[in-house]
């Protein structure tokens, strides 16, 4: 019966985003308690949703509704809807996206409190932002996704340029946050119109964009190959662009500009998790060839090691997290793309073999979609912990910080959680995930694509550098001697800030442990119950995992690795006993000046858009002003200015006048005579 | 007999002088005159051509046609003593008959 | 009847000078409320039976030349005739204080003959009727430029004057071919109305449907702009007062496109094939050429303006594929830019008459000042860079979507990537303009003391244009069900 | 009323003869009373029984001839109607405007009756004597009446100038004239339609002169460089009249003797039939495209509509390159609209000269203030020369340029680059128009001191104003005469 109400979960922000946007304007703190209280409905329905679609007779196959929305004419017409889809994958992200919100909604209470008039727009913002993300979790087709995609893509636009007029921090501040706004709608935007672009195709394909009609194979198997393959890269296109995927990932320490509660928001329960889903979500077609999902994989995999390279020596402890966050999301699709890379080889092949392969494959659907959601745990909790640490100190540059553990013992404490399972520390959250990614590659690698096991070898040595530089960023902050920024600080943050905290780093801690109870099933029923499976394959059970985790040599490897990265980290930071310096020539070598310059990306990008933009622009408008205007200008000045001319004929003197009579009569006379004698007249 | 073409000639060459006459001389009463020997011209074509024909439409053309160039005659000498009072001149190329141009 | 009642209205408010030009805003807004309402109820008439409206009188009837004043509406015309309401309405409204300075009796009264001729040319249903609106439409819109314009009026005025005017007349040529064809076709009797003109055509030859059809494209084209017709579009935009823009860009560019459909793709379908890849052509140039445009203008107002260029192209981009889905989103374009400009060019006046400057680097922060004016202005650049739920996602997707499935077939696929461009760079110039105009630190270059925000009836007026927005953007199907008769007729046709 | 019970035998001559009469009496009752009013009235009360007369003999469908000499039939009524309209409006104002009130007014009016007799014996001729005739009646009725503003050095030049163009075209006229006699043996029009057999370079050289001479009478290109000349120098109803009446007269001979020579199956129109046609249409692209052109260059408003008048001209020189019946009625509709609309901008420039305003086109800044209606007025009077809708010029010009393209036996490739042509003229034609609606609209006057006007002029302007927009509207009653009397024309 809840299930029937799936479209109320992303109604409920929708409702709260009118009433804060239209009656909210004159009591602005009003609207932080009603955004709660939409996130929390949401959250609640999400809860009775999910736990009477598992309960439930259908599941695991899909349930879901639709009615028609509009069509577009042609031979056969394309029929467009607007509905639900419920199946596990929707349940988990609808389930971890309105409780994560819903804490950052609570904890912005206190971290926005001092905003005045604002906080209405803000509230009202954050709103949409979460109708956004629900409404693309809970579609049924993918045009419906692709405008809460959009919708998603403004609000990160609105949120991000918060502060982009009258800035707290003045002038400079604002401007940066236009900017940072402005890049991250047109970065995403160049991926949303290449998922435009697939869309289309998939839509020419099977003229429909119903998930029900596109996942099933009868259909699937009609359809023309190569197109299927185009459009899946070009999907992925807008993977890319949302979820800050190399080369299109540098909005997003840009966007570090907005409130910290909105970067928690974009990092941990939306935004850059919709490109994850979505990959999860078109992986009936995506597995269609392995091309494609290599190129995923690879994507990832290079995502993951070169975010992770710009976080070593970031001062700023919001932009950390930030290349942090591309780097597990590149942890993400690298799984996503091994274990699809394995499906599809498996299709491919089909017989046992070919099951034994798909069955593999299954469990990176599962390790894509668990570190998504461990993630948003870990995320949302270190975001929340700096916007803490922010909050109090007034600061972002981590040099000044220092020593605030005395200060702030809860925050400290949670982040710690935090930083614990990001770097992988045995037995929180991002250690299981983490490992499982790394397992998928490996074996990716092992059974498919020599690639894969070159992806394994950059993925540990991320998780290596993860581990180094969460901690870098903790002792910086925590440990040491004071910096000139913690001796004004304010001191612990509002209850209503540390709650969020504590909770979260509940979860953040012990979400790894969901899988323990059937999380893996619910997810990769997605995968086997749009029966393509071939031969009888199935995902493996969750102990299967448990087992081949503690079975195998090279998770030993990573735990070391992240303990020493945290070593190493101690050392330098907190002991100060080895000094950074030393590796970088204190911040003169190439490689140090590459990673502040953060490889040169934005500086190409300015280049890129400045010459095809700009520059194109100002040639367009030369022409436009001199040739095309220029010419409409020119003739109408020869036209007047030959009538200037000719009337000078007119010189006043009669006999002139008599004389262009007679020539006149002379001159036609002639002409009479030479027509006449063509056309044969005489 | 004489040929009809030497009237023509004859017409034709009366009809040039006129019209020499009347693009080059700049005194507007000559000028007049000039056209009047041009219309004359047209007349000997009419006179001969009728005689040629046989028919009397030639002369009566003729007839209409003096009495209608004595007629504009009379209103053209009027219209240049006219011009002289408030000009001072009767040549074409005088400044003061060349006011209205452009 | 839709016809008649702005043209009272015009008069009376034309004649109420003096101490009593105060009032002309109230006869102006009343007069064109009445057309509204007039035009919603023929709505929902036609909404019942989908059959064609239509009136039908005898004018000029001469042995060889029968011309009747015939008024027609269909799914095509419909739109287009509520949006000549609807924006002839807010444009009173939203000019109530503007035009107070100078001679708002005669503003109202400019205002009410546009709507005259705009009604006439979309209800009418006979060429010489059509062709005689059409050129009605100029004079009107020729005064506002050059009383209530900016400093280089004139010069725009004129420009616009003669320009369209040429164009209007090399349509006319196009008519008069179509015209005496038929006539000959139907025995001797030249009868100018849509229904024999639009049903004998089609039987005529290739070379000669070529010929009209260029005639006739050509003045449509310079009306709608197409690339490389357009200079008279910043320019009259650049200088007209906001509410000539307004229905400028709202309305009067739907002439154009109008034309194409109603005349060349009625008429000639056989011209249409021969130049289809032109129209293609010329779309795909003016949607990239227009979106550069904008990206390399300082002034606010003209920048819009030459994003009018792009949106319009893709129009005709539309109508090029000769699809069903085509025609029909071109329409919708249509009616979503309509809507869209209506609100781009509002906050655009306001931002010359209320900041005093449109030139974009003088601007900065205003969000700060003028929050209200920052939304609008949001609202209006989302809408029409095609966020979705907004209308103007519903005239791009599924458009370049039907010219992505004539691609198909024709195995051209690579010039999707044009369109794509296109959108692409849509984007980065709103929001770079966005960037420059409202974020950032407020700007010191110019006094900004006496920036006040938006305004009630301009709130009014902005309000209304965005509800529309969002109601077509979320539920499109209401616009298209008006439109879909039409198309599927049309496609017959072709 | 038959008229056939008055005028007996000389009924087709009946509206000529009404205003004979008048015109020698004229002189007559001005010494008499000396009172120029009602020397006005007399001329102006028998202008309109000439045009009583005339109205119901052309809505009778009176036809008919007298002494062999004039025919009457719907052709001669229309044009009559016509030059009567002409006549009325010019002598309308004349009383009212200073330019004409002070001259000799009984041999002024006497000359400007006399002028249209002249034109209203054209009309009703079908020989070339008697168009010669009546040419030469209205020419130097006219020499007279641009001299007539004795005191006025710029008119003694006006009429040197035109006296001596004129006489020069009448010397060409007759010259070709002659020259026609000899190759056929006749004057009489149809007879010579028949007569010519060959083409040679007398041919040329005949038929060349006569439409220079006659070329002359309507201004048409290179015939045209007196009118803007004469047109300044002559008092403004004067010019009105020239420009609407005598104009229109050329036009009318052209009509008479090309449509007839060339009408379907003479053995003209065999030998020489499209050649014709060919040097006509080059004609009518000339004369419209120096017309527009000039025009453009003009800062004397009457200048600017002289040429606007050559412009004209050369519009409706189209019916002689298209030569079908369609064209014709086009065309002469188009020349009743061309009465008004130039007519009335005429009458407007003369009723602002009385009240002292310049002839600068900067002269006529923010006149819209000073005189709403007359700019109104005037507004619709260039917009309709222009050619926008709805007003007369547009409806008129949409037939005639329309039978450039295509007639009853569908579309003529043949001039549909004249049509071109003209419709871009028609476009040029626009840029100087809206020059002075502009300067009368939107620039701002020295003065905004109220104007006012003689009611007279008044009168007649109104009267232009509701044909310009009844005959833009509601063309049909007047479109069907002009379809009757082409049919006449054409046979």
């Amino acid at each position: 019966m809840f299930v029937e109400y799936t479209w109320l979960v992303p109604l409920m922000p929708m409702i709260c985003f009118l009433l804060i946007g239209f009656i909210g304007k004159k009591t602005p703190e009003k609207g932080g308690y009603i955004a709660i209280a939409g996130a929390l409905i949401s959250f609640i329905l999400a809860v009775l949703i999910s736990y009477e679609y598992i309960t439930g007779d259908a599941y695991p196959d899909p349930v879901t509704k639709s009615i028609e929305w509009f069509v577009i004419p042609g031979s056969t017409d394309f029929v467009l809807n607007l509905g639900y889809y419920v199946d596990g994958l929707t349940c988990m992200m609808m389930l971890f996206s309105s409780f994560i919100s819903t804490l950052i909604f609570i904890y912005s209470i206190g971290y926005m409190h001092d905003q005045g008039e604002r906080k209405n727009r803000y509230y009202a913002e954050v709103s949409l932002f979460l109708t956004g993300m629900l409404g693309l979790i809970v579609s049924s087709n993918f045009l419906e996704m692709f405008i809460f995609w959009e919708v998603m893509g403004l609000c990160s636009y609105l949120l991000i340029g918060f502060w982009s007029w009258r800035h707290p921090d003045g002038d400079a501040a604002s401007a940066n946050a236009a900017s940072a706004a402005k890049k991250a709608f047109l970065v995403t935007r160049m991926g949303d119109v290449c998922l435009m672009a697939g869309l289309f195709i998939l839509l020419g394909e099977f003229h429909s964009l119903d998930y029900t009609t596109l996942f099933d194979p009868a259909t699937i198997a009609l359809a023309d190959p190569e197109m299927i393959t185009l459009a899946m890269f070009l999907v992925f296109g807008g993977v890319i662009g949302k979820s800050a995927q190399f080369p299109l990932h540098d909005w997003l320490p840009d966007a570090m500009a907005g409130p910290t509660t909105v970067s928690s928001l974009i990092h941990a329960a939306t935004m850059v998790k919709a490109g994850v889903y979505l990959v999860a979500r078109g992986y009936p077609l995506f597995v269609q060839n392995p091309e494609v999902m290599l190129f995923v994989g690879i994507i990832g995999g290079v995502t993951a090691i070169f975010a992770a390279s710009m976080a070593l020596n970031n001062m700023n402890i919001k932009k950390v997290l930030a290349y942090s966050t591309v780097s597990q999301l590149g942890y993400m699709i690298l799984a996503l793309g091994a274990g699809g890379y394995l499906i599809a080889l498996g299709m491919d092949m089909g017989g046992a073999e070919g099951a034994t392969l798909i069955t593999a494959g299954t469990a990176g659907m599962v390790a894509g979609c668990f570190h998504m959601m461990n993630h948003a745990f870990f995320k949302a909790l270190l975001f929340m912990g700096s916007g803490s640490v922010i909050h109090a100190v007034g600061t972002e540059d981590m040099r000044q910080m220092g020593g605030l553990r005395k200060h702030m013992k809860i925050t400290s404490m949670t982040m710690l959680v935090g930083c614990l399972s990001i770097a992988g520390f045995p037995m929180f959250s991002g250690f299981w995930s983490k490992d499982l990614v790394l397992e998928i590659a490996m074996e990716a690698g092992h059974d498919g694509s020599i690639w894969f096991t070159v992806m394994w070898v950059l993925a540990v040595i991320t998780a290596f550098m993860t581990a180094f530089y969460m901690f870098r960023m903790w002792f910086m902050t925590f440990m040491g001697e004071e910096g000139e920024a913690t001796k004004h600080c304010h001191g612990e943050s509002p209850k209503t800030m540390t709650m969020p905290l504590v909770i979260l780093s509940v979860f953040a801690f012990g979400s790894g442990f969901l899988i323990l109870f059937g999380l893996d099933s619910l997810v990769s029923f997605t995968v086997t119950d749009t029966a393509f499976i071939v031969g009888g394959a199935g995902a493996h059970g969750a102990m299967y995992y448990f087992e081949h985790l503690f079975t195998n040599v090279y998770t030993y490897l990573t735990i070391v690795l992240a303990l020493v990265g945290i070593a190493i980290a101690y050392l330098m930071y907190a002991k100060k006993s080895i000094n950074p310096g030393k590796f970088n020539r204190n911040g003169t070598s190439m490689l140090y000046n590459a990673l502040t310059k953060r490889w040169w990306f934005p500086d190409l990008y300015n280049q890129i858009s400045w010459k095809l933009g700009a520059g194109v622009a100002k040639i367009v408008n030369f022409v436009d002003r001199q040739v095309v205007d220029g010419s409409v200008n020119g003739l109408s000045g020869a036209v007047v200015g030959g009538g200037d001319v000719l009337s000078k004929a007119q010189t006043g003197h009669v006999q002139d006048y008599s004389s262009i009579v007679l020539l006149g009569v002379a001159v036609l006379s002639t002409l009479f005579v030479v027509i006449a004698m063509i056309m044969g007249g005489m | 007999m004489i040929p009809i073409e030497y009237f023509l000639v004859l017409g034709a060459i009366l009809f040039a002088i006129g019209a020499y006459g009347a693009l080059t001389k700049s005194n507007a009463i000559i000028v007049l005159m000039c056209i009047e020997l041009m219309l004359n011209a047209a007349n000997i074509n009419f006179v001969a051509f009728g005689a040629f024909n046989a028919d009397v439409m030639g002369q009566a053309f003729v007839v209409m046609s003096i009495s209608v160039a004595a007629a504009e005659v009379a209103v053209g000498i009027a219209i240049l003593l006219n011009a002289y009072k408030l000009r001072k001149t009767t040549e074409l190329d005088d400044k003061q008959l060349r006011s209205m141009r452009w | 009847m839709l016809i008649l009642i702005p043209l009272i209205g015009a008069i009376i408010t034309l004649f109420m000078g003096g101490s009593k030009q105060k009032y002309a805003k109230y006869v102006a807004a009343v007069f064109t409320l009445i057309t509204l309402v007039l035009t919603l109820f023929m709505m929902v008439n036609y909404f019942e039976d989908y059959s064609v409206l239509g009136e039908n009188y005898a004018w000029i009837q001469t042995s060889l030349i029968q011309i009747s004043f015939a008024l027609e509406v269909d799914g095509l015309s419909i739109l287009m005739v509520f949006l000549t309401a609807l924006l002839s309405l807010l444009v009173v409204i939203f000019s109530v204080h503007d035009a107070d300075e100078d001679r708002p009796n005669y503003f109202h009264a400019l205002v009410l003959a546009m709507e005259v001729g705009l009604m006439g040319v979309y209800l009418a249903a006979d060429y010489f009727l059509f062709y005689v609106m059409w050129e009605v439409t100029l004079i009107p819109m020729y005064f506002m430029i050059s009383w209530y314009g900016g400093p280089r009026r004139h010069y725009a005025a004129i420009k616009f004057f003669i320009y369209t005017h040429v164009a209007s007349l090399v349509m006319l040529i196009g008519i008069f071919a179509m015209g005496f064809q038929a006539g000959t076709m139907n025995g001797g009797v030249v009868d100018f109305s849509f229904a024999t003109i639009n049903s004998l055509m089609p039987m005529t030859s290739e070379a000669f449907q070529a010929l009209v059809f260029a005639l006739l494209f050509f003045g449509f084209a310079v009306k709608m702009p197409a690339v490389p017709f357009h200079t008279w579009l910043p320019d009259a935009h650049t200088e007209a007062p906001t509410g000539g823009s307004v229905l400028l860009a709202g309305v009067m560019l739907k002439m154009g496109s109008y034309g194409i459909i109603r005349v060349c793709l009625e008429a000639l379908p056989l011209g249409a094939e021969y130049w289809q890849w032109v129209i293609i052509g010329i779309a795909i140039l003016s949607m990239i050429y227009g979106a550069y445009g904008c990206i390399a203008q300082t002034d606010l107002k003209k920048m819009v303006a030459f994003s009018s260029i792009s949106h319009m192209g893709m129009v005709m981009l539309g109508i090029g594929c000769l699809t069903e889905a085509g025609i029909m989103f071109a329409i919708f374009q249509m009616f979503a830019h309509g809507l869209i400009t209506g609100i781009l060019f509002m906050v655009c006046g306001m931002t010359g008459h209320k900041v005093g400057t449109r030139e974009i680097p003088l601007l900065g922060g205003l969000a700060g000042k003028m929050p209200m004016y920052a939304l609008f202005m949001m609202i209006g650049f989302m809408a029409s860079l095609g966020l979705p739920g907004l209308v103007g996602f519903w005239g791009e997707f599924p458009l370049i979507f039907a010219f992505y499935e004539f691609l198909v077939e024709q195995d051209l696929l690579w010039m999707i990537l044009f369109c794509l461009l296109s959108l692409m760079l849509t984007a980065g110039y709103y929001l770079w303009a966005m960037q420059r105009t409202l974020f950032g630190p407020e700007t010191t270059k110019i006094d900004l003391t006496h920036a006040h925000d938006v305004s009630k009836c301009e709130g009014i007026a902005l309000a209304v244009l965005v509800a529309l927005v969002a109601v077509f953007g979320v539920w499109p199907d209401a616009a298209l069900q008006f439109i879909e008769p039409y198309t599927e007729w049309i496609i017959g046709v072709i | 009323m038959d008229m056939t019970t008055i005028f007996g035998d000389y009924t087709a001559f009946a509206p000529m003869l009404i205003l004979m009469v008048s015109a020698l009496l004229l002189p007559g009752v001005q010494m008499l009373t000396k009172r120029r009013t009602v020397t006005w009235a007399f001329a102006f009360v028998m202008t309109i029984v000439a045009m009583a007369v005339n109205i119901i003999m052309l809505t009778g469908d009176f036809t008919g001839s007298s002494l062999g000499l004039v025919e009457y039939d719907g052709f001669t009524g229309l044009m009559n109607a016509l030059f009567l309209a002409v006549l009325f409006l010019a002598v309308l104002v004349s009383n009212a405007s200073v330019e004409t009130t002070r001259l000799h007014v009984g041999a002024y009016y006497a000359l400007m009756i006399g002028a249209t007799v002249g034109m209203m014996f054209v009309a009703s001729s079908s020989d070339l004597l008697t168009i010669f005739v009546g040419v030469e009646l209205t020419s130097i009725s006219s020499y007279a009446l641009v001299a007539l503003k004795r005191n006025d050095a710029r008119s003694a030049e006006a009429a040197v100038k035109y006296v001596i163009i004129g006489g020069m075209s009448t010397a060409l006229t007759l010259y070709g004239i002659s020259m026609l006699y000899g190759l056929t043996g006749t004057t009489v029009i149809a007879d010579i339609a028949n007569n010519l057999t060959e083409m040679n370079w007398m041919v040329a050289i005949a038929f060349i002169s006569m439409i220079a001479g006659y070329g002359f009478k309507i201004a048409a290109g290179p015939f045209h460089m007196w009118a803007p000349d004469v047109y300044e120098g002559a008092a403004t109803p004067v010019s009105m009249f020239l420009a609407t009446g005598s104009k229109k007269m050329g036009l009318a001979v052209f009509i008479q003797i090309f449509m007839v020579l060339f009408a379907a199956g003479t053995t003209c129109a065999d030998i020489i039939g499209e050649e014709v046609q060919y040097l006509f249409a080059i004609i009518a692209a000339i004369t419209m495209t120096v017309g527009n052109i000039v025009a453009i260059a003009q800062n004397n408003i009457k200048r600017m509509l002289a040429y606007s008048s050559i412009a004209q001209a050369g519009y409706i020189l189209i019916i002689l390159a298209v030569m079908n019946e369609y064209a014709l009625t086009a065309g002469l509709f188009h020349m009743i609209t061309h009465v008004f609309m130039k007519g009335g901008a005429f009458l407007i420039v003369g009723a602002l000269i009385c009240v002292g305003l310049g002839e600068k086109i900067s002269d006529y800044k923010g006149l819209a203030k000073r005189a709403p209606f007359l700019a109104f007025a005037m507004m619709l009077f260039l917009f309709s020369l222009a050619g926008i809708p709805p007003l007369a010029g547009f409806t008129s010009k949409f037939f005639l340029f329309s039978s450039a393209i295509g007639g009853v036996d569908g579309v003529t490739s043949q001039w549909v680059w004249l049509a071109f042509v003209a419709i871009l003229n028609s476009a040029i034609s626009l840029y100087y128009y809206a020059r002075v609606v502009k300067a009368m609209y939107i620039e701002k006057g020295t003065t905004t001191e109220k104007v006012k006007i003689p009611a007279a002029f008044m009168v007649a302007i109104v009267i232009c104003v509701l044909a310009v927009i009844v005959l833009g509207i509601f063309p049909d009653a007047v479109f069907e005469l002009c379809e009757g009397a082409a049919a006449v024309v054409m046979g």
